[in-house]
């Protein structure tokens, strides 16, 4: 049954416990340990993803571990499906490439037992890591919402790590919208726990009208994910937070945090309430992305700074996700597309974004600024940065190879087939935009002009930022078996024909 | 007892009556001690809805804690003379706000009070799971056994919490102790209140936390008492916060989410797998994993109430 | 009127006179109490939901009970959390506003400290 | 028996209602910080001296009545630390006039 523990179920538990354990044994242990438990937490975390991964595959049917032996709805049920196992995957690559890039900055100075932004970066790392795990993997929505605060509590001391003024008011500003996104989201699972005496995701599946009850709920939930997620036009907090956090941070909370409050949307519109006649909120969450892409990548197009530029980037890509919601709802032909197109956008800016930030820090660290006025000729002097810059923006814009082409032909494709068009013209008018912003970073850069460097980057963190920019890319060779695999697990839609 | 309506609609009236002017009130000062005001008469409130162990919960976090974070705060801000900022709100701005706040209101008010029949429960499945634990208060086995996951995430939040607390203090600060909360000189009458309260309330939380294996109490009621005590006992000056680098210190914080961490890995060997725990032994276990959660409780919200270290405190 | 029922239209009313202060007053610290009060409401709802699940000899549902108990300690929490960052930001600015634009001036954007 | 110790509940804690009633008179009418805090204890300890004497018949456990007792006189105790506190607070913000 749903309830039940399969064979390798109990890897779930593990992959939570390990970043937790982490976390703890860090705050205990103090100063250096702290970098030393993240990082030989990473591998191990990395391969429990994989094992997961493996599971998910040999079985062809979601992984379930019913906590304390509890099934629900008593207890808590941790579930990993397809999509659950590829962000496992995807989360532990990006946080191992951060953590090890960050080692440059936040080891402890020598002859000191203790600093202070070293021990907060290891821990609440390794604190995010642990709530997105459990985003992935649990089946009820209680459970999520504490993985909601816990992603919360780690994410904003990150944004403040180096205590200047507009970090602190960044971070203040991100807090008060989490907040605010949480207990919408709570609100929501008050009233579905009123109306079904269950969280668990499986069982609300089953048992789930259009009563009120239920269109509050969902209505509360997804408001309250919508701010989290910085979806236009509750966008507001995301800029300054994440174009002011150290770049290792900022790949993190770009590329991965604000997918988990978007996660948390898949499972409630696709698993919870897979039976709700709802085409009109497909098209409102779609006619809102659009809006996001079109109003992220203008203002992308104006900043000034580079790292502003990406964040805002960030807004237009974090729109095309919600294109996911009208073009993959029902049994139609073409959601399979859509949701196959959604997913690897996921994937796609993940790695491309968090590429784009690392390389964005060794910039403004050899440079000493990240004006893009001030960056003709800095092509020649960090060429791999830079090709990871390009690389990074290859994805964003949509042009093969890369995943963003992969995600944005599939979309084209479900957009097209079910008549769509609108967000057909949405699609192509945002790469187009993206092609802008990435040329402005560029063009100026691969120009002549004598640019001094402060120190020369780093070539391990270059090829870190590197090789994440590659998965992007070679995202956009992914076989049919991925498309398949990531298929695992998802609800047979009942509702439209 | 017919009297008893009336008292609901009268205390219904004072607790809207009270947030009412925790929103409206010009002062912060004012707004806070609304606040505190408003946290005790909901924990009324909660006892009218049978739940007890929530009141309890209520009276000494809801109010209390989160009182003298708050109280705090804004003696903080004023003493250091910074000013709130922030323009006043125009009037279009509030009309909308307050169209979109009454339509909320009322919209959750028809959903609440029309939720489908007939009401949706889980309280057979708990009390018959409830003889597994040997417990009896049903909200402690909840909260230790059957969702036993959430409570130890919930205890890893604060410590994320106060890790969060701490980053932000200034560089050359870190290691030290936080400034002492409040800022009261060593007072004869607080010195004495606290010397006659401070050995009754630590019986006192001892007690909640003990008898909340069967009667309304537990860790959390317990160690919010105990954590009350130590936050009087420091606005005494008659102990001073310690440096937050000190082992015992960091230790007492996780004591509570790791003890909690190693029994539920331990469930794989002597249970039914993770965060299970041996029939027969279930009872003893949980208390003992509650007597961490206790202590750490105790701990870290005083410590998140006293704040960052800071370069004045500490030797 | 039953107490569940009173309580759940305190519940919305808290609810929403916390919605309006969060949206309207500028003050953080002000905003902090707003949400906190909105979090008081939305464990009300708990709360009713808990009570009318009575059954099976309990005269409530002990497990919205037991789940507002963990919330009301996050809400905590969170409220900690805030409190540092609005007194930092007052420490080191002399004051507290939200809006970004009063940090950045156009011309020293991105020139210390930032990026790594 | 029981008949006559409701009657004698009922009008302690009547009495007792009074006293607090007359307190918050006192602390919404009186011109200064000082005389509210003067209104306010005296009537608050009494009031709720006479409430608990009034409920003690009713407590039905020894336990629950020592209960009882320790409530009030722990009432007594912080509300006299406190006005003696706020009343030093007072005397500290005149001598800075």
């Amino acid at each position: 049954m749903m309830g039940a523990t399969t064979p390798g179920g109990f890897l779930l538990v593990l992959a939570i416990l390990l970043p937790v354990g982490g976390v703890l044994l860090s705050f205990v242990l103090g100063g250096r340990f702290a970098e030393r438990v993240a990082l030989a937490v990473t591998p191990l975390g990395l391969a429990l993803a994989l094992a997961i991964a493996a599971g998910v595959a040999h079985s062809g049917q979601p992984l379930v571990y019913a906590v304390g032996g509890h099934p629900p709805p008593l207890g808590i049920a941790l579930r990993a499906d397809g999509i659950s196992a590829v962000m496992l995957v995807a989360a532990a690559l990006i946080f191992a490439a951060s953590g090890f890039y960050a080692r440059a900055k936040f080891s402890t100075p020598p002859g000191v037992a203790e600093s202070r932004a070293p021990l907060t970066f290891w821990i609440m790392l390794q604190a995010i890591w642990a709530a997105l795990t459990i985003v992935f993997v649990s089946g009820d929505l209680f459970n999520l919402y504490v993985a909601l605060e816990l992603l919360t509590f780690a994410a904003v001391p990150l944004v403040c790590i180096d205590g200047r003024p507009e970090t602190l008011a960044a971070a203040l500003r991100y807090l008060l919208f989490a907040l605010f996104g949480s207990i919408c989201y709570l609100l929501g699972a008050a009233l579905f726990f009123g109306a079904y005496g269950t969280l668990d995701i499986a069982l609300l599946a089953q048992r789930v009208h259009p009563l009120p009850a239920v269109w509050a709920a969902a209505a509360l939930m997804t408001a309250g994910l919508l701010a989290k997620t910085a979806l236009f036009p509750l966008h507001l907090w995301l800029p300054p937070a994440h174009a002011n956090a150290p770049a290792a941070a900022s790949a993190v909370l770009s590329g991965l945090v604000v997918k988990g409050s978007f996660f948390l949307l898949l499972r409630l519109w696709f698993y919870v309430l897979p039976g709700l006649p709802a085409p009109a909120v497909g098209a409102v969450l779609g006619t809102l992305g659009s809006a996001a892409i079109l109003f992220g990548s203008v203002l992308a197009l104006r900043q000034a700074r580079l790292k502003l530029l990406i964040a805002y980037s960030t807004i237009a890509q974090i729109g095309y996700l919600f294109l996911i919601f009208p073009l993959a709802s029902g049994a139609h032909s073409w959601s399979a597309d859509g949701w196959s197109g959604g997913v690897m956008q996921i994937l796609a800016h993940a790695f491309a974004k968090a590429a784009m930030f690392l390389a964005a820090g060794l910039l403004a660290e050899s440079l000493g600024h990240d004006q893009i006025a001030k960056l003709t000729g800095a092509a020649r002097k960090m060429p791999l940065t830079f090709l990871t810059l390009g690389l990074g923006g290859l994805s964003l814009m949509g042009l093969p190879p890369s995943g963003g082409f992969a995600a944005k032909w599939l979309m084209l494709r479900a957009s097209v087939a079910s008549g769509q068009w609108l967000w057909a013209l949405v699609i192509l008018a945002g790469g187009l935009l993206a092609a802008g912003y990435v040329y402005r970073i560029l063009a100026p850069a691969l120009g002549d002009g004598a640019v001094a460097l402060k120190a020369p980057p780093q070539r391990g963190r270059e090829a870190v930022a590197l090789s994440l920019a590659l998965v992007a890319v070679a995202l956009g060779f992914a076989p049919n078996s991925f498309f398949d695999f990531i298929e695992i697990g998802r609800p047979i839609v009942m509702g439209t024909p | 007892m017919n009297l008893l309506p009336i008292i609901d609609v009268g205390l219904a009236l004072l607790v809207l009556g009270i947030a009412t002017w925790t929103i409206a009130a010009r002062e912060v000062f004012g707004a806070v001690v609304g606040y505190v005001v408003y946290g005790l008469l909901l924990s009324l409130v909660w006892v009218r809805l049978y739940a007890p162990d929530v009141a309890l919960t209520e009276a000494a976090v809801g109010g209390g804690v989160t009182g003298v974070l708050l109280l705090t705060a804004g003696a903080r801000l004023r003493s250091g003379g910074g000013k709130e900022a922030g323009e006043a709100t125009g009037l279009p701005l509030r009309v909308v706000a307050a169209v979109l706040s009454l339509l909320v209101a009322l919209g959750l008010a028809a959903v609440v009070l029309f939720l489908p029949e007939p009401p949706a429960t889980l309280a057979p499945e708990a009390r018959a799971g409830l003889a597994a634990t040997g417990l009896g208060n049903p909200i402690t086995a909840v909260l230790i056994s059957y969702r036993s996951f959430d409570t130890m995430l919930e205890k890893i939040v604060l410590v994320l919490a106060l890790t969060g607390v701490w980053s932000v203090a200034a560089d050359g600060a870190w290691g030290r102790a936080p400034a002492p909360i409040g800022r009261m000189a060593p007072d004869g009458a607080l010195t004495l209140l606290t010397q006659t309260l401070a050995p009754l309330g630590i019986v006192v939380g001892l007690h909640i936390f003990w008898v909340g294996a069967d009667a309304p109490g537990g860790a959390f009621q317990g160690g919010a008492l105990l954590a009350a005590m130590w936050m009087i006992v420091m606005m005494a000056r008659l102990a001073e916060a310690p440096r937050i680098d000190a082992r015992w210190l960091r230790l007492a914080l996780i004591a509570g989410p790791a003890v909690f961490f190693l029994a539920g890995l331990a469930g794989v060997a002597w249970g039914d797998g993770f965060f299970s725990y041996p029939p027969g032994f279930a009872k003893p276990i949980i208390l003992f994993i509650e007597a961490f959660m206790l202590l750490t409780i105790a701990v870290t919200l005083p410590m998140l109430v006293a704040g960052p270290p800071s370069k004045g405190a500490g030797r | 009127m039953t107490p569940a029922v009173l309580a759940g239209l305190v519940g919305a009313a808290v609810v929403g006179l916390g919605l309006y202060g969060l949206i309207v007053d500028p003050q953080p610290l002000r905003k902090l109490l707003a949400f906190n009060l909105i979090g008081s409401g939305v464990f009300l709802v708990f709360g009713i939901v808990a009570r009318r699940g009575a059954a099976a000899g309990f005269e409530f549902d002990p497990v919205p009970q037991a789940m507002v108990i963990t919330g009301i300690v996050v809400a905590f929490a969170a409220s900690a959390l805030a409190v540092a960052l609005i007194l930092r930001l007052s420490e080191t600015s002399g004051g507290v506003s939200l809006d970004p634009a009063v940090w950045t001036k156009p011309d020293d954007k991105g020139e210390k400290g930032d990026g790594q | 028996m029981s008949f006559a110790l409701d009657v004698f509940s009922l009008a302690a804690i009547g009495a007792g209602a009074f006293f607090f009633f007359a307190g918050m008179v006192g602390l919404l009418r009186f011109p200064d910080s000082l005389t509210r805090l003067h209104a306010l204890t005296k009537a608050d300890n009494l009031g709720l001296g006479l409430v608990v004497l009034g409920l003690l018949p009713q407590a039905g456990s020894l336990l629950a009545a020592l209960k009882l007792i320790i409530v009030w006189v722990l009432v007594l105790l912080s509300g006299a630390a406190t006005s003696q506190m706020i009343g030093r607070a007072l005397r500290k913000g005149e001598d800075r006039k």
